[in-house]
């Protein structure tokens, strides 16, 4: 019986192995690659529906050239390496991308980097910011703020505007946390301020009140907690309870509204950096998508999902900049030149997205411009939007 | 379509020889020890640190080295918790594990904490070039190490240390009133099965090129345990057979394009459900343990 | 006739029940010595601290003048002590050649380790070995079947055939003739005796005294963890405090 | 000091309150319900559902309280139907059977919660007003003397039930010697249900009294799990003042170590393991765990 059994199974296996490779009718695919399950498949699920609502325009308009459709292929890698590795695999050889959102961890990022770089497949992070993934090949982008540019312009920010010098960190023992952390504090201690503590968590944790006491007996005039929305309400609710009256600075991971849900008006006053608001700067695009976001989704996006948007439009742009220079028969069968795709990404400048006006540099990060925000009952109102040229911390105005 | 098939069947590989691993210590010699994650991750770091370094060995050496340290922590590991019985052993073999991450996580120097380590160049075998870019190479070098391993396993069974490691399941206290040093048995079963895994880690590290000590988590050692009990204690054929299985439930809503339809919960069920109904269907495991070995 | 194995005071108690009380075994070279005792009397507890596989709270274990006192259970079967189980002990799922074979491997477990490279003549002297005990105790013809599928004689035969194959030199039999049957028995008894003639010393732990006064030169009582009778079967037969001890209080009405 | 103390005293009645469903589960059924952690998440957010629905028109109160009830139920419910589909038909298979479907059902059970709730994780509102009182410097906040409180009444009420009530010892017999106790007329499977029920009720109290604090999110259980279920280990799988020991033990040591010994924090998961391991070591069944004798 077992024999039966075994064999059966494969039978059925290859029997589905071969429909399924049956063709669809012509559409370009733009692949996204993300934790749609497990513990945060939240990201993962707010951010691959900015990235259809990108399509979705696209597709009213018509598609690319005004006759190919555009598809989103969302795969799951549970933000674990392996499965990111067979999920990449099944975008570039079965669903064969054009370009990839993603991947959400810089984990994922970085093993998944080398496979799009040898299938010419450009590949927009737009929340990785491990310091080494866009060295890992020339079609490898990213447009989130990298933890060294924003650490570099808060830690300016904190120390010249907010004219702290006494600073304690709380971080998590994860890349992007530990990233923003260590580039924060060169920066900070680099401009004459001092960081009189550091304490670490481990993502997931519960319990931050030991780390708290240490860091209160220093006393420091503010505490940096870079890291995500769960840990951060912790930090906040926990050092209420311990009496801890302080100013609270944060990085981008702030910017998800569960915030307000998760630590109620504990948020409030809290100041922290992110992709900037430009709409002052006569951006209104991100009010715009933000609502559009929240009447189709019932949530509010965060920074994450407006760079999931803005590089999925980026992609889109360039499909159409090459569709136009493609030969007839190219575009009926909506067969791109991968290396200009990644050309025209390579050379973007100023591009106004809803996660602000973004360039790509050599290197291919992203240099933008930071936001400067204040949690206030459940908005975030912006103090400013400033940049570092040549080592000097310049504000944008209009 | 077909790279695909030849990953998953990378992953098969590696996933395999954790399986065999598993099988030698708890399904021949009895040791309910759920720590091959942690044996994963020494393999696999010691690897990334080897090949990252600036004198990065060959593949011969690193090998042997990989084997060495998995040995060695195998023995570590193995030796404080071998009194322990059954579900003691479990969860003392888990706790192992997750120490092993935690250290991994923290010891920045070494292991790059959080941030791992990344840029894990490719491999020479003599003239060919073993790269994460050439899957079907690849594939016949992760299925080189399960066929010499399978190969020496089988012997291992029916050779007097194999008679002995079934003797100490059967009956650990009659076989060491007939003379047989229980402990060490179990211990270099341990080793043994610790190197394997090692193997696999390394595996892991080459082909992923970047490693980070979240993937060697808890429920990828339940994981291994589950492929060997699905497949059936004991026999190490089956243990293919199950790893097989569990690769290939998990992996199928992606195979058939449906994992773009239906949202990605759905497949964490399906998943769920499938290992549920098997084992009400089949407790022992799809080929149950092996009937008794004619003896020449 | 010298002693080959001794006692000094062995104990052995289970939280406030003394199971062994101060006792003085002695166990002399060639011969097959019984031990009996009601039950409780503390004889498998007393073979257990012996063997190695409980430890005495007190006392000293003497095996050729060598105190082998909390010795592991493979080092004092390494020194010629074997034994086998009150409720046998088989390795059920290995078959009965396979079963006797492990009791061949403790020529040196390096050399096992070695076996794995390749089969080398050590394995072909361990099937020789093991043959030979299983013919010696006609269980050669069932060598391939598994060890629960034997019935229940030839099980304790196995069981003794395991025991022989690690060569000891004092064999200790925990209720070897439980559950036989007549014939089984009287097999069972010569057996015994030509082991015994050819210098092996037997102990053996018994309730059927058909068997324990014909087989046995030497008996010793216990009860209640203690010695209370030693000599040869005719002079225990007639020693009050053993009579007393199994047939209970003599009421002086019927003497 | 005193503060770790307290908060370490907090953490842990949690984690005995969990590990007593393990304990209880294991002591009837000799295996590990992995799921058990998913189940009291199940619970927990449906007394979320309940709390938030009755919470617009009756005093919170009252309405927390029956939310725990609703969810001490849903749990209870759930655990029976768990019992008899997945695990009854294992009872006699091989041991490590009803593992393999334990975490069939943690999947299905985790990832059924994210597609009907919702991957967001979510705020359960404090009932009553948490201001924090002060005791000298002692900073003593409402909530952490309910989960005090809660616990300690749940684990005195069910040790008296096991000790003095029919049931209690029918359940004690069942868990020594199921054979010998079906002899004696105890219908045991009614007795494992009601196991089942009463460990997955505590499960919900507790998991409750968690999400006050951290906050409902599907793989809730999957941590606490893990947790609680070395706690259970460290006091002695099955027995049932043994998980609470264990419980308090963990959650103290785990505050205490990081904060008074000054382990780094990033090594506060080990310092669990670490105990675990010496203290299996010490005691090979957990500190109150009946030291079974082998029958030699």
């Amino acid at each position: 019986m077992i024999r039966k059994l075994t064999y059966s199974f494969f039978c059925i296996f290859l029997v589905l192995l071969l429909v399924s490779c049956k063709k669809q009718e012509v559409t370009l695919n733009i692949g996204f690659s993300g934790p749609m399950t497990g513990d945060s498949a939240n990201y993962g699920k707010l951010m691959s529906q900015a990235v259809q609502i990108a399509i979705d325009e696209r597709n009213e308009l018509g598609g690319i050239g005004g006759q190919i459709k555009l598809r989103m292929i969302a795969e799951d890698d549970e933000g674990k390496v392996d499965k990111a590795n067979l999920a990449i695999e099944k975008l570039i050889n079965v669903d064969h991308i054009v370009g990839l959102v993603g991947a959400v961890f810089s984990s994922c990022s970085l093993a998944i980097a080398p496979k799009c770089e040898q299938a010419q497949v450009v590949m927009i992070s737009p929340s990785s910011t491990h310091k080494l993934l866009t060295s890992l090949g020339k079609y490898i982008f990213r447009n989130v703020l990298s933890d060294e540019s924003q650490a570099k312009v808060f830690a300016k920010y904190v120390k010249e505007k907010l004219g702290y010098s006494k600073i304690a960190i709380l971080n998590l023992k994860n890349d992007y946390s530990q990233g923003l952390a260590d580039d924060f504090k060169t920066q900070f201690e680099s401009d004459g301020g001092k960081i009189i503590a550091m304490e670490s968590g481990l993502q997931g944790d519960k319990d931050f009140k030991t780390q708290l006491t240490k860091l209160w007996a220093k006393q420091p005039e503010a505490i940096f907690i870079p890291g995500y929305v769960n840990e951060m309400a912790q930090i906040l609710q926990q050092a209420k309870d311990m009496g801890i009256k302080t100013h609270w600075l944060a990085a981008d991971g702030f910017s998800n509204p569960e915030i307000f849900d998760l630590a109620g008006d504990l948020a409030n006053g809290v100041i922290f950096s992110n992709s900037p608001d430009e709409s002052s700067l006569g951006n209104a695009k991100k009010k715009e998508f933000e609502a559009k976001y929240l009447k189709r989704f019932k949530q509010k996006p965060d920074s994450f999902s407006l760079n999931s948007y803005d590089a999925a439009n980026i992609l889109m742009d360039a499909m159409q900049f090459v569709y136009n220079e493609a030969s007839p028969d190219d575009q009926r069968s909506a067969n791109l030149n991968p290396a200009k795709i990644r050309n025209y990404v390579a050379d973007l400048e100023d591009y106004q997205g809803v996660s602000g006006k973004i360039t790509f540099l050599s290197n291919r990060d992203v240099l933008k411009n930071v936001g400067i925000f204040q949690a206030d009952h459940k908005e975030f109102v912006q103090q400013g939007i400033y940049l570092i040229k040549d080592g000097q911390l310049l504000e944008v105005v209009e | 379509m077909i790279s695909l098939v030849l990953l998953i069947g990378i992953y098969f590989g590696i996933y395999a020889l954790l399986a065999l691993g598993q099988n030698l210590i708890t399904g021949m010699t009895g040791l309910l020890s759920l720590c091959q994650a942690a044996f994963m991750a020494i393999g696999a770091y010691t690897t990334a640190i080897i090949l990252t370094s600036h004198h990065p060995l060959p593949l011969a050496e690193l090998i042997v080295i990989v084997v060495f340290m998995g040995s060695l922590f195998g023995a570590m590991i193995g030796l404080p918790t071998l009194r322990l019985k059954g579900d003691y052993l479990a969860i003392a073999s888990l706790g192992f594990g997750e120490i092993v991450k935690n250290v991994l996580l923290n010891a920045d120097k070494f292991t790059g904490g959080p941030m791992g380590i990344t840029h894990i160049p490719s491999v020479q075998l003599g003239r060919i070039l073993i790269s994460p870019y050439d899957k079907s190479v690849y594939l016949i070098f992760v299925w080189g190490f399960v066929g010499v391993i399978l190969w020496g396993l089988f012997r291992l069974q029916r050779s007097r240390f194999g008679r002995a490691l079934e003797a100490i399941r059967e009956d650990e206290v009659a076989a060491s009133s007939l003379g047989l040093n229980t402990t060490l048995y179990k211990v270099v079963a341990f080793m043994i099965g610790a190197a394997i895994s090692a193997l696999a880690g390394m595996l892991w590290a080459i082909y992923n090129g970047s490693v980070i000590p979240q993937s060697f988590d808890f429920m990828l050692s339940i994981m291994v345990l589950c492929m060997v009990v699905l497949g059936g204690l004991g026999n190490y054929f089956a243990a293919l057979v199950g790893t097989m299985v569990i690769v290939i439930i998990s992996e199928l809503p992606r195979l058939l394009g449906f994992s773009v339809l239906i949202p990605a919960q759905l497949d964490q069920i399906l998943f769920g459900l499938i290992l549920v109904i098997l084992m009400i269907y089949r407790p022992e495991g799809l080929l149950g343990r092996p009937v008794s070995k004619r003896n020449s | 006739m010298t002693t080959l194995l001794s006692t000094q005071g062995l104990s052995r108690s289970f939280g406030g029940i003394v199971a062994v009380n101060d006792l003085n075994l002695q166990i002399n070279k060639g011969i097959i010595t019984g031990l009996i005792g009601p039950n409780g009397a503390g004889k498998t507890t007393s073979f257990n601290c012996i063997t190695g596989l409980d430890s005495p709270t007190g006392g000293r274990v003497f095996f050729n003048d060598r105190d082998i006192t909390g010795f592991s259970p493979p080092r004092i079967n390494r020194l010629g002590i074997a034994r086998t189980f009150q409720n046998l002990r088989l390795f059920r799922d290995m078959t009965v050649f396979e079963n006797v074979m492990v009791a061949r491997h403790h020529t040196s477990s390096f050399s096992t380790l070695l076996s794995l490279l390749r089969i080398n003549d050590e394995e072909k002297k361990i099937q020789i070995a093991a043959g030979h005990w299983l013919e010696r105790l006609g269980l050669w013809t069932h060598r391939d079947e598994r060890a629960q599928d034997l019935p229940y004689g030839l099980q304790k035969r196995l069981e003794l055939a395991r025991a022989m194959a690690t060569e000891p030199t004092l064999l200790f039999l925990d209720e070897p003739a439980a559950g036989l049957n007549r014939t089984e028995t009287e097999q069972l008894m010569t057996t015994l005796r030509d082991f015994r003639d050819e210098g092996l010393s037997i102990v053996i732990i018994e309730h059927d005294m058909h068997l324990i006064m014909n087989v046995c030169e030497q008996i010793t009582v216990l009860n209640f963890g203690q010695m209370i009778g030693q000599g040869t079967p005719k002079q225990v037969r007639t020693n009050p405090l053993v009579i007393e001890a199994y047939l209970g209080k003599d009421d002086h009405a019927t003497r | 000091m005193l503060q770790h103390l307290l908060n370490g005293f907090t953490v842990g009645s949690i984690y005995a309150l969990v590990a007593l469903g393990y304990t209880l589960v294991y002591g009837v059924l000799k295996f590990i319900n992995f799921a058990h952690g998913d189940v009291l998440m199940i619970g927990t957010y449906i007394a979320l559902i309940v709390f938030n629905f009755l919470r617009t028109f009756i005093e919170p109160s009252i309405a927390f309280i029956i939310a725990i009830l609703a969810g001490m139920a849903s749990s209870a419910l759930l655990a029976v139907l768990i019992e008899r589909v997945a695990y009854r038909p294992l009872r006699h298979a091989p041991r490590l059977a009803p593992l393999l479907s334990a975490i069939g059902l943690s999947v299905i059970l985790s990832n059924t919660a994210a597609l009907i709730f919702g991957t967001k994780s979510q705020r359960f509102e404090m009932p009553f007003n948490n201001t924090p009182i002060h005791w000298g410097n002692l900073v003593v906040t409402p909530y952490q003397g309910l989960i005090l409180l809660t616990s300690l009444t749940m684990m005195v009420l069910l040790h008296f039930f096991i000790k003095m009530t029919r049931t209690g010892k029918a359940m004690r017999a069942v868990s020594e010697k199921p054979m010998v106790a079906q002899l004696m007329g105890i219908d045991t499977d009614r007795i494992i249900r009601f196991t089942f029920i009463l460990g997955s009720a505590l499960g919900a109290v507790a998991g409750i009294l968690v999400s006050l604090d951290y906050k409902v999110y599907p793989t809730l259980g999957s941590l606490i799990g893990l947790k609680a279920f070395i706690a259970a280990v460290i006091g002695g799988i099955g027995n049932i003042s043994g998980a609470m020991l264990g419980g308090i033990l963990l959650g103290v040591l785990e505050t205490y170590g990081v904060a008074v010994l000054g382990i780094p924090v990033g090594y506060k998961d080990s310092v669990a393991f670490v105990l675990l391991i010496i203290i299996l070591l010490w005691r090979p069944s957990g500190i109150l765990g009946s030291n079974k004798r082998e029958k030699i």
